[in-house]
């Protein structure tokens, strides 16, 4: 059987991560389907008497200070997070492969620079850069979000990965292939890349988490995605002043923050038992 | 040991730079204009902005101004607030310490917790408390930490009324105090922020030390002490947990980056008068000296958290010698 | 064993000792029922290719064995008459590295890398004897000395990475015998070193041996070892003891079809040899010994019965057992 | 040794600089291989024995150009091996290849037996589509791998099968020439013996050379009928295995075969126990590199300043040391 379905099948085996790969899956659903199963998110009923409601038949999770229903507003405000938190992953996860992968194969000069390069940009605080750049820029897209937190955050993943193509290359199998005549390119192609794949879908899948509450930071300062498209973070913004006298209106997006976050570690830390090389077969 | 310091110092002064340059070109560079935001900007007319820009250099091109910056910071000159009209550096003075109380406080806290926490759970590994706690680290892991900290606000200072909310000391009452009760009226104050930064980083290093721990009690020299006839409790303090203690305490001084996020964040909450209320402040009102001077500042404390980390190791970890 | 019955219990007696594992492919009889002495101050072999257990027997004796791994119920162990299987945690703690020390094949992962090795032999001493830190450090240079490490007094101050291979397994020895044990278990003691390292080393442990009157278990899989330093000897295949015999005797006339096997594959320094007669097959894994005899599917002489079976240990001579039933019907060894 | 011979190596020096230190600013030379020449006839087995960290390793890598070499010279069917372009050294790699000695790390855990034993193939273009695979299947059924193990990976198999599966490997491009670096170190004596077995099988049957290295001088003898010893990178004895085993000239070889322990009882022999560690090959002793751990009655002055050089005592039979003599 070869790693890939065992990895699989130990993936398949493991109670909490499938759980959380579940969850996932039900908040990407709901995601998607928000528009359909609930009210426009903007809608204001009726803005002086539906104020910060508790939660009701008509308003499950309660209204927020706008009056807007909460139940709408978190679901809506999953698909920031999600896009968020799943695009800046992946492209960070594909820069630092990329910039390891160079640093790597690459000779000594280039290698060097790239990972002192590394180093300076690990030691950035990244909240005082986003802050900054966020502040500038007032009418961010959600894509301008993804790609400044990516752009921000592949750094520990191109020192993962130039590490193990450096141990990679030491390898007698590795070695076996170029005394067979084997291509630099067939090397990497063959032997490396199929192994760098496994601590890099680790590294993507534990980053989502961070990501998201990184952004949802963000724009519970405001930032970011702004009002009035709902996400997490604003609305908890929202309830933030109404904390005391109504505080369903930020207990509901903190739920659903911790409740994502929490799949995403789950299922991140499922997929890094069942990719682990050490694991048996 | 003291070429290791020179290119520790040569590296810092190095990131600490590029973070000054970068901020400065983000915030100079970016549209907008100074003081946006501010009851002032809104009611000055176009010639008093006009005569504020000259007056602060903005009108020059961004290469001399970045160059004169960099003159006066040589200088140890961190400029004036565009907004306070006062010295960044007086304001800096009053924050910093009060940022490094939380985040110390913080930081501190978090470890100790994150250490014991671990230590319990690899004793145990895979048993009834082990799980639980493994449930309850991931689940606080994942907790934003600003809505941590109006959780803990709500429940403990709104509903319980046990600690104050919101400040650093209770208002009017300063000067009747001993310097003790003062000491005490700011620990007060300091447990909700700090154990709203503290929860959810002990969290992350109790996971990290639980995973480094069991893998170190696989190790044979773990077998050998056992062997020897020791008591778990030597076996897992003194030989699993020394093996184990360097790559947290690496974690540790990595952390700053983090503690200076949920800082910005936290201050807010909780009123502390920090660094992280400060660079926010500044940050939406286009107070361009304050938003390098508090970047240069971050800079210069992750640096020395990386530096710490490095030290830490060195003595935790007698492989890894500075040396050489 | 027969013969003659000693006047008092042997020093080490393993009855029926059985480890199994747990694991996701079923449970893996590691060692299965294995018996076998060892007296006061001899040198007993256990010799056996990886994965047929004889580790897992060292590390049982002192109930070493970590979950999933677990004795099975009906195992003994007896040393000087009492069953260490039966003791307290406490209890068991007094006897490792006390009564029993038991010596690693991989020196550097056995040794602490973040501990000084002065120490990791001081705290050995320190658990079971009650002396100051001051007396614990001053015995543990002594120890070091008396295996041969040179200027031993700055030494003890040095961490594993800093010393050679052969240096971190004299310094394993000096760990194992600072409490003077009566028993030794040497698991592989010398197989991560260089072949003139190994000769040192197994020199100093035979004189060491002589100095402080204790037994050996010497775990190995070298038979050229088991040739030169013990006496007696026993042979694992498949978690079980296969053969048990004086060493001059097992290599003279080996009974079972096993050690024959082994004996003939082993290549030669002192005549050449055209081709080695190699044994058949593999290893089965431990979570499926074959039915019957563990190693009729190996075997060249098996038949039927071998298959569905499995044999006791039977005596060949008095002091050398087989298990195999050539020993009952020798006509059926083919030539 | 009969006419040309297939490889040879002249004067060979491969040194690596490491650089240590948590910034990697010192730099050490490990002087791994340091002068070595030997020959390799068509068809025959050169034996190359010596303890850990001797260079044998680097040595049957440098010869094979997967490490660069420092100086010297490995001439193969007469041509330069370091002298070839890029292209004409893939050309080339399909006549020598490398046996490694740990089977799990010389097979790629993500690539089937199959796909493993194809690499060579098709990089060479010696066959595609269903004539590559009916090749692959002889290849494995002639190393002794049971059917249907080119769909299987590695970890499904024993550590002999792997070893099996990694000599296929190195046939899939037929090759005249194997380095052979410790492939039966890793495994257990009754396996050991097959896959000894089987080497000399594939080499009566195709013709093969071998540089044979392995630390085990009783594995070398039995193979080997030519013999090389390796210590602190340089050779100090080489000569006929019979003569060597029987008499062996230089100090250390005398103390090697007598630290192996014989597997007979009833043999008792003298032992020559050796002082001390082998030194670094970073900085090698001056003089003979044997010399701090030298145990010869006669050891002097020249001993400690003069290396000795190879010389002749017995037709076949060179010794690197001063005081040798038959």
């Amino acid at each position: 059987m070869s790693p890939w379905r065992l990895a699989a099948r130990r993936f398949a085996r493991n109670r909490p991560a499938l759980t959380g790969a579940v969850l996932v899956a039900a908040l990407v659903l709901a995601a998607l389907l928000a528009p359909l199963l609930t009210a426009d998110p903007l809608a204001q009923p009726d803005p002086v008497r539906l104020q910060n409601q508790p939660p009701s038949a008509a308003h499950l999770l309660g209204t927020d200070p706008y009056s807007r229903d909460i139940l709408s507003r978190t679901l809506h405000g999953a698909r920031v997070s999600l896009v968020v938190g799943i695009g800046a992953a992946l492209l960070a996860v594909t820069l630092g492969a990329g910039v390891g992968l160079t640093a790597g194969l690459a000779g000594r000069r280039t290698d060097q620079l790239l990972m002192r390069g590394v180093d300076v940009a690990l030691s950035l605080p990244r909240i005082v850069l986003l802050l900054a750049v966020f502040a500038v820029w007032e009418e961010a897209p959600a894509a301008a979000v993804v790609l400044l937190i990516a752009v921000t955050g592949w750094f520990q993943t191109s020192r993962i990965v130039r590490a193990s193509v450096l141990s990679l290359r030491e390898a007698d199998f590795v070695a076996a292939a170029r005394a067979l005549g084997t291509t630099g390119a067939g090397i990497v192609r063959r032997h490396l890349l199929p192994h760098i794949a496994a601590p890099v879908i680790v590294s993507a899948s534990l980053d989502v988490g961070n990501i998201i509450l990184l952004e949802a930071g963000l724009s519970y300062l405001g930032l970011g995605v702004r009002p009035p498209t709902p996400t997490w973070g604003n609305m908890i913004m929202d309830g933030k002043d109404v904390l005391f006298s109504a505080p369903w209106v930020a207990l509901a997006p903190g739920l659903a923050l911790v409740l994502t976050v929490v799949a995403f570690n789950l299922a991140g830390d499922g997929l890094r038992d069942a990719l682990d090389p050490r694991a048996a077969a | 040991m003291l070429r290791f310091a020179a290119r520790r110092l040569a590296f810092a002064v190095v990131s600490v730079a590029a973070v000054v340059f970068i901020t400065f070109l983000l915030v100079h560079a970016a549209p907008g204009e100074p003081m946006l935001g501010t009851p002032e900007r809104a009611l000055a007319s176009p010639e008093t902005m006009a005569r504020q820009r000259t007056l602060f250099g903005l009108d020059r091109p961004l290469p001399e101004q970045f160059l004169r910056y960099a003159r006066n910071l040589a200088r140890g000159e961190l400029g004036e607030s565009f907004v306070l009209h006062r010295p960044v550096a007086a304001v800096l003075a009053e924050a910093v310490p009060n940022t490094l109380l939380l985040g110390g406080t913080a930081l501190v806290a978090s470890l100790l917790l994150g250490l014991a926490i671990g230590v319990v759970q690899a004793a145990r590994h895979h048993s009834r408390t082990d799980t639980l706690l493994s449930a309850a680290t991931l689940v606080l892991y994942s907790v934003p930490v600003f809505w941590l900290g109006l959780v803990l606000l709500l429940v403990f200072g709104e509903r319980l009324h046990w600690l104050p909310v919101s400040g650093m000391t209770s208002a009017g009452l300063e000067d009747r105090l001993s310097s003790l009760g003062r000491a005490v009226d700011v620990a007060r104050h300091l447990v909700l922020p700090a154990a709203s930064l503290a929860l959810v980083q002990a969290a992350a290093f109790a996971r990290f030390q639980r995973s480094a721990l069991v893998e170190s009690l696989d190790a044979e020299y773990i077998r050998a002490a056992r062997a020897k006839g020791l008591t778990e409790r030597a076996v897992l303090l003194k030989h699993a947990l020394r093996g184990a203690l360097a790559p947290t305490l690496t974690l540790a001084g990595l952390s700053v980056p983090y503690f200076l996020a949920g800082s910005v964040l936290v201050e807010s909450i909780f009123g502390w008068p920090g660094l992280g209320r400060v660079a926010y402040d500044a940050i939406f009102a286009r107070d361009y000296n304050v938003i390098t001077a508090t970047a240069l500042v971050s800079g210069v404390l992750v640096a020395a958290g990386n530096l710490l980390a490095d030290v830490a190791v060195a003595i935790a970890d007698p492989r890894v010698r500075l040396d050489q | 064993m027969s013969g003659p019955a000693p006047a008092r219990p042997p020093l080490l007696e393993v009855h029926d000792l059985t480890v199994n594992f747990s694991g996701s492919d079923g449970v893996a009889r590691a060692v299965d029922g294995v018996d076998l002495t060892v007296e006061e101050g001899e040198t007993v072999g256990l010799v056996g290719e990886s994965g047929c257990g004889k580790s897992v027997t060292a590390l049982a004796i002192l109930r070493l064995v970590e979950p999933p791994g677990h004795i099975a119920h009906g195992s003994s162990v007896r040393l000087g008459g009492r069953d260490l299987l039966a003791l307290g945690a406490k209890e068991i703690r007094a006897v490792r590295g006390n009564h029993v020390a038991l010596v690693f094949q991989e020196p550097l992962s056995a040794l602490n890398p973040v501990l000084r090795i002065g120490n990791q032999i001081a705290e050995a001493i320190r658990a079971h004897e009650a002396v100051t830190r001051g007396t614990a450090r001053w015995r543990a240079v002594e120890m070091l000395t008396a295996v041969g490490i040179p200027d031993a007094k700055r030494r003890a101050s040095a961490y594993a990475h800093q010393l050679s291979g052969g240096m971190r397994q004299r310094v394993l020895l000096a760990m194992a015998l600072a409490c003077r044990p009566q028993l030794l278990l040497a698991d592989e003691p010398t197989t991560a070193l260089d072949v003139t390292i190994q000769a040192e080393i197994l020199e100093l442990l035979d004189g060491l041996q002589r100095k402080l009157g204790m037994a050996v278990l010497l775990i190995t899989h070298n038979l050229g070892i088991v040739a030169e330093r013990t006496r007696r000897v026993y042979v694992m295949y498949a978690g079980q003891i296969v053969e048990e015999a004086a060493t001059e005797q097992l290599f003279a006339a080996p009974a079972h079809p096993y050690t024959e096997g082994l004996l003939a594959a082993i290549p030669r320094l002192d005549e050449r040899r055209d081709r080695l007669q190699a044994i058949p097959g593999q290893v089965p894994p431990a979570t499926a010994w074959p039915e019957g005899c563990r190693f009729h599917p190996r075997c060249p002489h098996a038949w039927a019965k071998c298959g569905t079976e499995m044999p006791p240990l039977l005596e060949v001579t008095p002091g050398h057992r087989a298990r195999c039933w050539l020993v009952k019907e020798p006509e059926r060894r083919k030539k | 040794m009969t006419a040309t011979p297939l490889v040879e190596v002249r004067d060979l020096v491969t040194h690596f600089t490491h650089r240590v230190g948590l910034f990697g600013t010192r730099r050490e030379v490990v002087q791994a291989v340091n002068g070595v020449s030997l020959d390799v006839a068509a068809r025959e087995t050169l034996g190359l024995v010596g303890e850990s960290g001797c260079g044998k390793t680097t040595l049957g890598r440098t010869i094979l150009r997967l490490v660069a070499r420092t100086s010297g010279e490995v001439r193969f069917d007469g041509q330069d091996v370091f002298a070839l372009d890029l292209a004409a050294l893939r050309r080339m790699r399909r006549r020598m290849q490398i046996i490694f000695q740990d089977p799990d790390g010389s097979l790629n855990p993500r690539l089937s037996i199959g796909r493993a034993v194809r690499e060579g193939i098709e990089v060479h273009r010696l066959a595609r589509g269903a004539e590559a695979d009916g090749r692959v299947e002889a290849l494995l059924a002639e190393v002794g791998l049971p059917a249907g193990s080119a769909a299987r990976y590695p970890h499904e198999f024993s550590g002999g099968q792997r070893q099996r599966a990694c000599i296929a490997r190195a046939l899939a491009v037929e090759p005249e020439f194997i380095v052979c670096d410790e492939p039966v170190s890793a495994l257990d004596v009754s396996v050991q013996a097959q896959v000894l077995n089987l080497l000399l099988d594939l080499q009566a049957r195709r013709g093969l050379s071998y540089l044979f290295i392995s630390h085990d001088l009783a594995v070398v003898r039995h193979v080997a009928p030519r013999v090389a010893v390796m210590y602190l990178g340089r050779i100090v004895e080489h000569g006929p295995s019979d003569g060597i085993y029987q008499r062996p000239l230089h100090p250390y070889t005398q103390a090697l075969l007598t630290a192996v322990p014989v597997p007979d009882p009833k043999t008792k022999r003298a032992r020559v126990v050796l002082a001390g560690d082998p030194p670094s090959p970073v900085n090698p002793p001056g003089g003979c590199p044997f010399h701090p751990r030298c145990q010869h009655p006669g050891k002097n002055e020249s001993c400690r300043t003069v290396r000795p050089e190879l010389r002749e005592l017995a037709p076949g039979h060179q010794v690197a040391c001063h005081l040798a003599d038959r």
